[in-house]
């Protein structure tokens, strides 16, 4: 989960790092109550890039200009996001920009910092200059300098520079974030250092035990559990739920070369949660069906389960519940429904689903088939 | 690796429902499940498996032990996989999905100082054919043969490995590394331990989208892999620029990305191509494959 | 640096250790705006044990009896402390009580969980039943499992004792402690665990990298920096100030061997400070000094002062700075000076030190037999 | 141990007023500095030694070093001394004073997993007289010879050094191993060291009172050390019951301290007396010791 700019600052401050002084504006009348001097920057709180480029970030000189400025940003959308808060920031006056992060390399399964003398918005120069250290060991601040000294910086910026890292390092492993990133680091012609943009991304599955993390997360639309996956597509007429991400990807795949069109795809989630029953799989099963039918487009449902622990008998019966429940929209709908099981009881199942006029095979490469053909007629 | 049909299992997390589900199917598949460790239900029994509260105590009244099966919460995985290294364990495959990243860079810089196998987490284990199953894979979808069968994935190996079973093809060794980010063990060391085998005449890779590690594989097999592989890649109608699965969980940042292309079904297909690996377009396709290349080997046997 | 119990229970509701609702006591009307509901428990806070056999510790059902007893409490020194500070408590039925506590190993080099299922005041049960968990790596929960599995511990006690030991071991390592100790950890009818007494040692020289600690040292009395030792002893008229603790030690020998009878001692320190210049060596020469004779038993001060760092001569200027500013009182005192140094420049100290009569020496020996001839003179 | 005259040596923490002072006095000695490390004074010189930000920096121009010398404050050392030993430096002796226990901890952890020679803290280091000094001893009170001195004070250990050189026995190395809780290194490890080196003819072991560690050398030399040892115990006359130096700063509560008596000096006398180790009673008397003992394998040799 990605944080807002704004909440990204507020963990650098309780870690020490220094940002500026700023201000949370839910709507442009908070500018009248504004504790920060003029000139200020209004910048958009939205959690994709390129705002700055969107017009999304301006610079204001007084209260009328900001409340102005503040309106256009609240009705701007970037790639597609409106922004719910903005940030009211004081101006700084960089004499360099460096980019610094500390992310999780899967290879080699270690951390590394990341951190480039060309900060700012110029990716590809900050890219040119990049540097990488890898966190080999438990970490120790050393590892920082090794990075400040890669950059080629020099006296005091050494230090000042690895304490920000350090602290970012911190931060990352005591709140088990996926990315801290600084970009810029601002540094003033006193060498002072001021993080000026910040990005934090939060592991889904260690919210658990960060409850002030989870809170945020919580404010947050993205209200699947982590192990499960929902991709909405641009076109098409078939949904898929299937269990398992690679299982997902290969009925997927398998859907194209048949020539069918994807409206939206679910993955349930694999069984590997250690408190996982038959009954939280079959309610896995009916919420994924609710989900993944909201779609006005889609005129055939594909479900491949693939059991192991509940036997087909019972995913079935799963299905059934939810068609039942919906059965006359469902219809009016014109919406069909088919199935492929594989595991116990699969006479059981097939018995339970003819019932319904669900077809349902034991073949994958059949089931796809039939979608296809069913979604071709519609 | 070092399972044999009478190894001795423990099971870690048994009290939980992943873990009493799964005891009782590794013990009907015939699994020598010695012990299982569960803290604060010590002195209990469960489907005739004593259980205890540490594994060291575990120990003291079984002996040791040759690999433990973890089924415990998340947020314990790494206490319980640190606690069995500590007793001397030195197989351990985890089985629970949901454990952070950071957890495993912990658990993994403690496997590589002290020599332990660690295979997972969120994975459905190792299955031998008609001998041990050490995980989830269900019993049912396989039989003994020579096929090797290396996977990130859980419910797609199991397809896989169904698609081979339906068309004759039996397998030696059935093993998922799962598909998290951080993985205990790598497709190079399951390659290596299949090509060792004895029992295995063809090794068969399913991978998935995301992450490097098909690309690293196929590398790998071009350089260190005798035995024929075959390759299968989920994914490749998978919309670009979107993070599936928990693989997409731990990303680098813009500029951290070292080329948008790596993790790509594209980009591990070709470079399966460039190791002159075989891959399969879709799961029926692989037993064919399979069969092409033991024909080929038959003969040349001749 | 030893905490009150109130301080170190303090610590341990941060970290989450149950602990009972308590109120600080500052003077006995305090207790008229005592929240905690009667009965409570008044307890002397004082650093010293054996409080509760002294008469420290009183159960009390109502406001006036609470009163009285809290006067009569601030009125009685235990082990010759009287306490600043009472702690109101509430009342615990325990049905058990154990004894926890995570030290540091010296031998081994390695932290140490220990635990007794006879905890209380009855150190003898409690040493009779110890168990001992050592931390051979980076710690994990497991290894506080152990030592419960160790204690006799079953069922739901193991993850609710083991969770404590965790918190516990945490607190030791975050705050770098010497000593983490719960004594008595009481256990209800249903299971329930309590942090009933605690006692934590704080480590002087990590203090600067804990504020909050700090700060609670600054209020209590000692002063000397931690490489420093003074100790008082009940007679004699000898004063020793030495460098390194070693040193002190052997010229304490010495000068009991030869019959000398020593009034207190003194470790100057060692010169291991990384910050350590000449400057701050004459300083702490001054200091000590300063230190040792306000002692009005002593009639003799014997300096001996190993020089490396600084020459002799610099060693004998600091002598002589301290001496000439107090002349007049010294005299009075009738206090005479013997000073051994060995290093560079032993000639011109001699030469300043001459002049003050103040007679120098090179062999230890010879020099302790001065002072000791001197103190039996006087 | 591996010094030799020529060994090449690193200064961390050069810039410290600490490490500046004794870096010129190690110069002075003949010691070979080779570089100094200071972050964020990198391309200065001090002395004429090169100063740099980084250990690996400061290697990869003056190349492999033999040993490191540690002079930087408390609360940087275990990160310098983790930094020497992630660049390769396999001995490290730790000069400052007033480093928290449980940073030794961690640091004594990675020096064992590394075999990494670890010195100090709080100590005056090594003096092989005559060819290199690294730390804090005062040169003009060593002279080369062949006496062993192991000790765990810093200006105790002069004094005994400047009491044997006065008597005319002069040393084969003197070690201060520091008088800290948590040591580096431990007698056992010196004895060793100089039990295997051709100068020594006789060890001379002071000791201090607190901990339990010269009960221990006692019980080791007992049983490992052939070269002849005798010991010198100061505050014989030391009050009991309080704490004294950083020794004491680590306490066992009451119930974990086992036997009270452990850490005296009757203790530890008791126990070279035990292993029939002569002990001195004063410095004075050690060089009367030290001449009668190489008198008699004087003797024997004959």
């Amino acid at each position: 989960m990605d944080l807002l700019e704004y909440q990204a600052k507020e963990l650098f401050r309780q870690m020490g790092i220094p940002v500026l002084p700023s201000q949370r504006i839910d709507h442009p009348s908070d500018l009248k109550g504004l504790k920060i001097p003029y000139p200020i920057v209004l910048k958009s709180q939205v959690r994709v890039g390129g705002r700055g480029k969107a017009g999304g970030v301006r610079f204001v000189e007084n209260t009328i200009d900001a409340v102005a400025a503040a309106q256009t940003i609240f009705h701007l959308p970037i790639m597609g996001e409106y922004p719910q808060v903005l940030l009211a920031e004081a101006k700084y006056a960089s004499q360099q920009e460096f980019y610094l992060a500390v992310v999780l390399d899967r290879t080699i399964r270690k951390p590394v910092l990341l951190g480039s003398i060309r900060g700012g918005i110029d990716a590809e120069a900050t890219l040119e200059h990049i540097q990488q250290v890898v966190v080999d060991s438990e970490f120790s601040p050393f590892y920082a300098r090794r990075l400040t000294v890669k950059m080629g910086l020099k006296d005091k910026l050494i230090q000042s520079v690895s304490a920000i890292i350090e602290a970012m390092f911190k931060l990352f492993s005591e709140k088990d974030l996926d990315l801290v990133e600084i970009n810029p680091l601002g540094i003033s012609a006193k060498g002072e250092v001021m993080a000026l943009d910040g990005k934090v991304i939060v592991n889904d599955e260690a919210l658990g035990r960060h409850p002030e993390l989870a809170e945020l997360a919580s404010k947050m639309s993205n209200t699947l559990p982590p192990y499960m996956n929902f991709v909405q597509l641009d076109d098409g007429n078939i949904a898929l739920a299937c269990n398992g991400m690679g299982l997902t990807m290969a009925t997927l795949d398998l859907v194209r070369f048949a020539q069918g069109k994807v409206a939206n795809f679910l993955n349930l989630g694999g069984e590997l949660c250690h408190d996982v029953t038959p009954a939280t799989i079959c309610e896995r099963i009916e919420k994924g069906l609710e989900l993944i039918t909201r779609d006005k487009k889609v005129n055939v449902v594909l479900v491949n389960f693939l059991c192991s622990t509940i036997s087909c008998n019972l995913a079935a019966s799963a299905i059934e519940h939810f068609f039942k429940q919906r059965e006359e929209s469902l219809q009016q709908r014109q919406l069909h429904f088919v199935a492929r099981l594989v595991g116990r009881e699969f006479d059981l199942a097939k018995e339970h689903l003819s019932a319904l006029r669900i077809p349902l095979f034991q073949d994958l490469e059949q089931a796809v088939n039939r979608a296809v053909e069913l979604a071709k007629k519609a | 690796m070092n399972l044999k049909a009478d190894s001795k299992v423990l099971i870690q997390g048994i009290m939980q429902p992943l873990g009493t589900t799964h005891a009782a199917l590794m013990k009907a598949y015939g699994t020598n499940i010695v012990a299982g460790v569960s803290p604060g239900s010590g002195g209990q029994t469960l489907h005739e498996i004593p259980v205890f509260d540490l594994v060291e105590q575990a120990l003291w009244h079984v002996g040791a032990v040759d690999a433990s099966v973890i089924f415990e919460p998340p947020y314990l995985v790494l206490d319980a996989a640190l606690e069995a290294i500590a007793a001397g364990i030195r197989q351990i495959a985890i089985i629970t999905e949901g454990i952070p990243p950071l957890d495993m860079v912990r658990l993994v810089r403690s496997a590589e100082t002290t020599d332990t196998l660690l295979l997972g987490p969120n994975c459905p284990g190792i299955i031998i054919p008609g001998k041990i199953l050490l995980g989830t894979h269900p019993a049912e979808f396989y039989t003994p043969g020579s096929v090797g069968l290396i996977s990130r994935s859980s419910t797609l190996t199991y397809e896989i490995a169904r698609e081979l079973t339906q068309a004759g093809l039996g397998q030696s060794l059935g093993v998922g590394l799962g598909s998290d980010a951080i993985m205990g063990s790598s497709f190079p060391q399951w390659l290596q331990i299949l090509d060792e085998d004895d029992k295995t005449e063809v090794i068969v890779l399913v991978g998935e989208i995301g992450g490097a590690c098909e690309e690293a594989a196929a590398r790998y097999i071009a350089e260190a892999i005798d035995k024929p592989v075959i390759a299968y890649i989920a994914g490749y109608h998978a919309p670009k620029g979107k993070t599936l699965g928990h693989a997409g969980a731990i990303i680098s940042s813009q500029v951290a990305d070292l080329g948008a292309d790596v993790g790509t079904a594209e980009s591990k297909i070709a470079a399966f191509r460039e190791a002159k690996i075989p891959v399969a377009e879709r799961p029926s396709e692989i037993p064919e494959l399979v069969k092409k290349i033991l024909k080929k080997s038959a003969h040349k046997k001749k």
